[in-house]
């Protein structure tokens, strides 16, 4: 690679910037990008669905290196315009659509499973009723409903006789009705809320904070929003995805033709405001503890989710 | 004299492209019933708007007891005891008739419905109007509906009361019963302004009379002494005639029969009953009866306008199930009452004002392309034919005058040389030029051989037009009479439109006339 | 425990809890676009207003530390918001239809400017919010209490609200003057009410309705900001003013009604019964289609001049 | 002194009207130019990026003629069903029931399947016929219940849009969906996608049927009795249904047609930019086309320069955003406030700015004022 170049790098999203989760932390990625030496760093919110062609090829038109495509919208789209571009890289941060994709596109498995069932598992183990634990999901569409099994496995694999249920709420930016999901969840039993769906699951923490029951953040660290109740947040690491892979575009190692797996002690780590990566008063250091030891079994591989799943 | 207690002088108020009133002076006083008369378009209904403060002038004063008048809205001018009655009523349909008073009461910032119920009756007990607070305005009929608007005025206690065209949609008894409110509330003090054409009102109603033409007032007369030649020659400049002889001509073959023919109206009310009659070539039937009692329904019936049972048997041949369209392709015209709502499209030009109905026929291809050179044609012709005064073809039928739109609509429905002509209140509203004009061109179509179905509610109208008369009364025709042009059949039409003078005798004949075979219908003559 | 049972007690009260607090926020928009409706405006506008007025609670609430304040921000920026909307409908008589569509463009737009700007006030925190209130004694009633008798305090507001709307719409001069106007203005104009006055009126009333509905999604439900907070919320308020008639109190059965659904539809998931969401998501839009197609009577029932501009 | 005064009637000539929608766009570029400058941008490169994005190469071209096309077809269909009094607003869902049409035809054409190995000749037809028939049905659904029980369209096809909507949803997260499965339905085969018309550009075949939409709805308006007819149905049912017009017959046909060119736009979209059916593919294009058809004055043939200009108008954004890195949000205030103000811009006629000497003034006699 020329140490001179400049790498390009653009980031397409479908949602805003500041949805405080999702958007928020990739952005963050190209925030840093624009102040490290080397790259030159952009990005677009708010496409809609039928812009994603044409704002993707405006940029491959403009000679970026390299085009995320944040969110599975990404995963098709881009899919079809790679090969036209075979100068520019693409990443789009969702699964391999198909089994053989274009050298110059890369998917990524972002360990949303392990890390589904390490929050069950938690919330199984901080659950004081030991009845049962809820999850909200956003968009109905298969990786939410696997996320939703993977808790469901966490949990009650974790917590015999516990049950775990969630709700997929079909939308991942309706925050009231976020909250009508997990006060349904509540109300029917469940005493620790979890979620996976962005600005809708920021409704599902304030139906925990209004119920008064246990909550798991996601995506970004949520302590804030509902700091009585949040345990822990698993934060999603895309500002270091982003930078991660415009680097491996600037230095030549960009693996495309396939999917980047980071190991889930990689691409999330729990996080809880000014009290380090969980908060004692919620969660109890026994509990803690097994957690750790079921994060660490994930990561290093010796537990294996997709294993669990497909039984 | 006394000094005038209204005064309007030297209004002028300008429309785009019009001068509706051009230095109108209007001089009214105490107690007194005055009539404002002009042509059509001659700027009455303006000078009036601008009265009640719904248009502003553009030069001129107004004073009221001698005190200089600003009238910015209508509520300024309410403020002033100054009310008015539309030619449409400005009711609103839904609501009660307290609720419609109450609308208008300025006076309480509450809304007090049965204290606006009680005055209402007291106001209508007073003047022997009979309302009832509690009806909704779409359940009464027009003649009760104008009642309201009266009370509605009379609640607000004005003073001066502006009526524009008020018996343009009343019968004979309504218009009676609508005079004496008026002269009992002139006797009360109060200033009463009507507008209207009807130059025998005037000489009835009136103490005087302001003529109007083009904008300019050119007289106030009084009405005694004067006479309706005397007006007419006032108002339009030059002598009108008001009759028009009907010759004698024997009939044609039978055109129409009806048989059992009933319908239901808006609210699916039964409005016409079993009607039956049967009409020939040449030859005028004019349908008589209070508004309401089914004439509209009729016509619409007839013409296939609005779903109906029995039948309509066109040269012998059935129209049950036909709709409008294919009736006229058989030789069916039809002139609505409401010319503007119902007659044309007032945002089209006169050209495809004069297309409509035709549209097929001034074609390419059968129907696929429109031939512009025929249509054309046809729109100059019209216009030629029946003296249409446009400025040109393509001027905006909205825009015409309410005579020379209805020249426009007869005259595009006659071009279809019709073997049946349907037609609703020609004259309504119209000025005493273009009455005249209309009854000439109905008079020609019945001389060529056209079968004419006139509904009226001038009964003077149907004098004059009509071979025959059905009177209908509760959706029945209850009387059928050959017009031999006698005093007493003008009273048994009036008494069978009350409902009271269809005599059982009657009543079988026409029934029995409904039921006639062909051969029956040609020895009724 | 094997709590997920339909005609399990805690299944029908939290069903019966979700929807009323769905139902909350579009019924108080509702309200406000009766008024609207009634004197003839078709406001579509609502969906940007509801954003506007959750956008001023959140930062009125977060500045100030005040839930009132917020509310009473919500309404005003609602307000001021309805100011250009009434001036596009009424004055300048445009086609309500696109101005309704386009303004909800630019709220989005203007709302995600300004929360960009003016960042997160309250440094990610959730603003003060209403706690749900605990109506003593009714709230423990089986079934129906947590549902009905503890709810946050705008709930009753809005309840209230519905008495208030009828009231005024039924018996004050001010309901029958705006009533005429979207029957008949010609009608109105004449009696002497400016028809332009009641109009402008109408859509004020939306506008500071619809803020307070963004209060309540904002301080009741959320939180915190986010551009996507309203989603769709005020198009459900439209076709709720539709299914309720124009009615204040029928227009709360409507509003309960889609609650009903869209709770259903979260609560029949922990049945696992497999049922597309769509289904039960597109049964109100249904219900309400099929309530005004005039198949069941009552095709008058929409005010008679409803989108129609009035010029003497 | 300069003074403003109410016309008599407002001003009408073309000139006029064109000025003052000039100065609309003019008005709402200068608001938009503050907040620029308070984003840290330059207004000025900003513009220049929003013309030269969608009209100033050809690449920027070929995208405006793609956005172009799908809004004109649905402007076309907003005027056929306006025009004819059938105040419609349900081309969001029209849209989507064409495209899903589109799609189940062309997903056809692959072995095994009905439509296998079909020329693209006889595909396209049956596709168009296929989309159109679908959503010339749904459109009707609603013009046949406004005919036959007199229900408000305008309410009944926004309740109909979000059935549409879901249904679609559900296609393509059920019997729809392609395996691996995203919420979209698998791509559709090579051979079924429309032409690329322009050398080195996206634009697809897509514009000429809009422009040959667009000239048929002239004709049929302009030149065909059944157009009168619609119009006259249009402006007055009353009176139409008087001269023997079939109203009910006529709302129904141009029910059938709008609904018919909305899902053309649909099949564009998806044959010519998508190649599948995706949840949430329409994005409000139902209403913008609704935008662009007032914007044109319900006249088709202004239709195509208008949504020429605003499709120009959102690739410009876009790359105004590339260019700027403004947030898109002032993007969208942009677009919104050049529709509002040119919207508001009539009201500019009804007033006139007129030179008039002191004295003059002073000297007009009280009450000689314009109404
Ligand atoms: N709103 C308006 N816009 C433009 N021109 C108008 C308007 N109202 C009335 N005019 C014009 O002003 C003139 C006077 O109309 P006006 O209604 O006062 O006549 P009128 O005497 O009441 O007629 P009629 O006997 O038919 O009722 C007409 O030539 C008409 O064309
Ligand atoms: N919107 C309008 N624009 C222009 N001219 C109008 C308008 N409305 C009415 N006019 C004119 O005003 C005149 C009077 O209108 P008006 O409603 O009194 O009808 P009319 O001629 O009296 O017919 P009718 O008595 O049947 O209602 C008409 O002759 C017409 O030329
Ligand atoms: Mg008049
Ligand atoms: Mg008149």
């Amino acid at each position: 690679a020329n140490p001179n170049k400049t790498t390009k790098v653009a980031l397409l999203l479908s949602g805003s910037i500041a949805d405080g989760g999702w958007g928020q932390l990739a952005h963050e990625g190209i925030v840093a990008l624009q102040s490290t030496p080397g790259f030159q760093a952009v990005f677009t919110e708010n496409i809609g669905q039928a812009e994603i062609p044409q704002a993707t090829r405006g940029y491959a038109d403009d000679g970026y290196d390299l085009i995320i495509g944040h969110g599975y919208e990404y995963g098709s789209a881009l899919l079809e315009i790679a090969p036209e571009y075979p100068d520019t890289k693409f990443f789009v941060s969702s699964f391999l659509p198909e089994p053989s994709v274009p050298s110059n596109i890369q998917y990524a498995d972002l360990a949303y499973y392990d890390a589904s069932y390490c929050a069950g598992a938690l919330a199984a183990l901080i659950s004081e009723k030991r009845a049962a634990v809820g999850f909200v999901g956003g968009g109905d569409n298969p990786t939410q409903q696997r996320m939703l099994r993977a808790f469901v496995a966490g949990a009650e694999r974790t917590v015999p006789g516990i049950k775990a249920a969630g709700i997929i709420t079909g939308e991942y930016g309706n925050a009231a009705r976020g909250r009508q999901a997990a006060a349904t969840l509540i109300g029917n039993g469940a005493d620790v809320i979890w979620h996976a769906a962005n600005e809708t699951g920021i409704g599902a923490l304030q139906a925990a904070a209004a119920a008064n029951v246990k909550a798991l953040g996601c995506y970004a660290d949520q302590t804030a929003i509902a700091p009585a109740v949040v345990g822990t947040s698993l934060r999603i690491e895309l500002g270091e995805m982003v930078k991660t892979i415009a680097k491996s575009v600037a230095d030549g190692s960009f693996g495309g033709g396939g999917e980047w797996h980071p190991a889930v002690d990689v691409i999330w780590s729990p996080v809880a405001g000014a009290a380090g990566d969980h908060n004692p008063k919620i969660i109890s250091a026994d509990a803690w503890q097994q957690f750790r030891a079921i994060w660490a079994d994930v990561a290093s591989g010796k537990l294996k989710v997709a294993g669990i799943l497909d039984a | 004299m006394a000094a005038p207690w209204l005064h309007m002088r030297g209004i002028v108020k300008r429309f785009p492209g019009v001068l509706a009133n051009d230095d109108a002076h209007l001089a009214v006083r105490r107690g007194e019933i005055h009539a404002l008369l002009g042509e059509n378009g001659a700027g009455k209904s303006t000078l009036m708007q601008i009265l009640y403060g719904l248009y502003q002038a553009d030069a001129g004063e107004i004073t009221l007891d001698g005190q200089p008048l600003t009238v910015g809205s209508p509520a300024d001018a309410m403020a002033h005891g100054i009310g008015m009655v539309h030619q449409e009523f400005m009711l609103v349909r839904l609501f009660t008739v307290a609720e419609n008073v109450a609308l208008a009461d300025r006076q309480s910032r509450t809304l007090d419905l049965a204290a606006v119920a009680a005055r209402i009756t007291e106001v209508s007990q007073q003047y022997g109007l009979q309302i009832d607070p509690q009806a909704r305005i779409e359940q009464l009929p027009i003649g009760v509906q104008q009642r309201v608007e009266i009370v509605k005025l009379l609640c607000r206690d004005a003073r001066i009361l502006i009526l524009d065209e008020p018996t343009a949609v009343l019968t004979a008894g309504e218009k009676d019963r609508l005079f004496a409110v008026l002269r009992r509330l002139a006797s009360d003090g109060c200033a009463i302004i009507i507008v209207t054409h009807k130059l025998h009102e005037i000489l009835e109603i009136a103490e005087r009379v302001t003529v109007m033409r083009a904008g300019k007032t050119v007289g106030c007369v009084p009405t005694a002494g004067s006479s309706e030649a005397a007006l007419a020659r006032l108002m339009v400049g030059r002598d009108v005639t008001f009759t028009a002889p009907r010759p004698v001509q024997t009939p044609g073959p039978v055109v129409l029969q009806v048989e059992d023919l009933s319908t239901t109206d808006e609210r699916g009310q039964q409005a016409l009953r079993q009607a039956g009659f049967c009409l020939r070539a040449g030859e005028i039937l004019g349908i008589a009866g209070v508004d309401g009692n089914g004439q509209s329904e009729l016509a619409e019936a007839l013409v296939g306008a609005r779903p109906s049972s029995g039948s309509v048997r066109l040269h012998g041949r059935e129209m049950r199930g036909l709709d409008t369209a294919s009736r006229r392709a058989l030789g069916m015209a039809y002139i609505p009452a409401d010319r503007r709502r119902a007659g044309a499209v007032m945002e089209l030009s006169v050209r495809e004002n004069a297309l409509l109905g035709m549209q097929n026929l001034l074609s390419h291809l059968a129907g696929l392309w429109r031939d512009e050179a025929r249509i054309s044609a046809h729109a100059q012709r019209l216009v030629e034919t029946f003296g249409v005064r446009t400025a040109s073809l393509s001027f905006p039928a909205g825009k015409l005058s309410g005579g020379n739109l209805q020249k426009l609509i007869l005259g595009r429905e006659l071009m279809l040389k019709p073997q049946l002509l349907v037609v609703e209140q020609p004259t309504r509203g119209l000025d005493v030029g273009a009455i005249e004009v209309v009854w000439q061109a109905l008079l020609a179509e019945r001389q060529k051989g056209t079968a004419i179905v006139l509904v009226s509610a001038e009964l003077d109208e149907i004098l004059t037009l009509s071979d025959r008369v059905a009177v209908l009364y509760g959706g029945r025709i209850a009387g059928l009479f050959d017009n031999d042009g006698s005093a007493a059949l003008r009273e048994s039409i009036g008494l069978c439109m009350a409902g009271v003078g269809a005599s059982a005798s009657q009543a079988d004949a026409a029934a029995n006339q409904a039921a006639l075979p062909e051969q029956e219908c040609h020895a009724a003559h | 425990m094997d709590s997920l049972s339909i005609l399990d007690a805690a299944f029908l009260s939290t069903w019966l809890a979700a929807a009323i607090r769905l139902a909350g926020p579009v019924l108080l928009a509702a309200l406000g676009e009766v008024f609207a409706e009634r004197s003839g405006v078709l406001n579509i506008g609502i969906e940007g207003l509801l954003l506007i007025g959750a956008l001023a609670a959140y930062l009125a609430c977060g500045l100030s530390g005040s839930s009132w304040l917020g509310v009473f921000a919500a309404i005003v920026s609602g307000w001021l918001a309805s100011l250009l909307l009434s001036w596009l409908y009424v004055t300048v008589q445009a086609s309500q239809v696109v101005v309704g569509i386009v303004f909800n463009l630019l709220a989005l737009g203007a709302c995600s400017l300004v929360f960009r700007t003016t960042g997160e006030v309250t440094g990610g925190q959730s603003v003060a919010m209403f706690p749900a209130l605990q109506i003593p004694g009714l709230s423990e009633l089986p079934w129906v209490g947590p549902a009905l008798f503890g709810q946050p305090v705008l709930l009753y507001v809005t309840l209230l609200l519905v008495l208030v709307a009828s009231m005024v719409l039924q018996r004050s001069r001010f309901g029958l003057s705006l009533r005429a106007v979207g029957e008949n203005p010609r009608a109105a104009d004449a009696a002497g009410i400016s028809v332009k006055r009641m109009r402008h009126a109408g859509v004020w009333i939306s506008g500071g309705a619809a803020g307070m509905a963004g209060a309540y999604l904002m301080l009741c439900e959320v939180g915190v900001y986010r551009d996507s907070i309203v989603s769709g919320q005020g198009f459900i308020a439209l076709a709720i003013v539709i299914l309720g008639r124009w009615t204040p109190w029928k227009v709360m059965l409507a509003a309960l009604v889609f609650g009903l659904a869209d709770a259903l539809q979260l609560s029949l998931q922990l049945l696992g019964w497999g049922l597309p969401p769509q289904l039960l998501l597109a049964l109100p839009y249904a219900l309400t289609l099929l309530a005004i197609s005039g198949m069941f009577g009552g095709k008058s029932v929409q005010p008679a001049a409803l989108l129609m501009p009035h010029q003497r | 002194m300069l003074r403003i005064e109410k016309r008599l009637a407002p001003a009408s000539s073309k000139t006029a009207i064109a000025g003052a929608a000039a100065l609309a766009v003019i008005a709402a570029l200068l608001v938009c130019a503050v907040l620029f400058a308070l984003q840290g941008a330059n207004p000025l490169q900003a513009y220049a990026s929003l013309f030269s994005g969608g009209f100033g190469d050809w690449r920027g071209i070929g995208y405006t003629l793609n956005k172009a096309a799908p809004l004109a077809l649905i402007a076309l269909g907003t005027i056929v069903a306006w025009r004819c009094g059938f105040a419609y607003l349900g081309f969001e869902g029209c849209f989507v029931i064409g495209a899903a049409a589109a799609t189940a035809v062309a997903l056809a054409v692959v072995p095994d399947r009905w439509l296998a190995g079909v020329p693209f000749a006889v595909f396209l037809p049956i596709c168009i016929a296929a989309a159109m028939l679908a959503g010339a049905l749904w459109a009707a659904s609603t013009g046949w219940l406004r005919a036959r029980f007199g229900g408000s369209e305008v309410l009944m096809s926004l309740m109909g849009n979000y059935i549409a909507l879901l249904l679609v949803q559900y296609l393509v997260s059920g019997p729809m969906r392609a395996p691996g499965g995203l919420p979209q339905s698998a791509r559709i085969p090579q051979e079924t996608w429309l032409p690329l018309v322009i050398e080195g550009t996206r634009a697809h075949a897509g514009i000429g049927l809009a422009l040959l939409a667009a000239l048929l709805v002239w004709v049929l308006l302009r030149k065909t009795p059944l157009g009168y007819e619609m119009v006259v149905a249009g402006l007055n049912p009353l009176a139409a249904r008087n001269s023997g017009i079939a109203v009910g017959r006529r709302v129904l046909q141009a029910s059938l047609l709008a609904g018919a060119l909305a899902a053309l736009a649909g099949l564009v979209q998806v044959l010519g930019v998508q190649y599948r059916l995706l949840d949430g593919m329409s994005g409000g294009i139902g209403f913008i086309g609704i935008v662009v058809a007032l914007l044109a004055r319900l006249h088709p043939l202004w239709v195509l320069p208008v949504a020429l200009l605003y499709g120009g108008m959102s690739v410009g954004a876009d790359s105004m955003q590339r260019a700027t890195g403004v947030p898109t949000s002032i993007t969208f205030i942009l677009q919104a406030l050049t529709v509002l103000f040119v919207l508001a811009s009539p009201w500019l006629l009804r007033y006139r700015v007129v030179w008039q000497s002191p004295r003059a003034a002073a000297g007009r006699p009280l009450g000689e004022r314009n109404g």
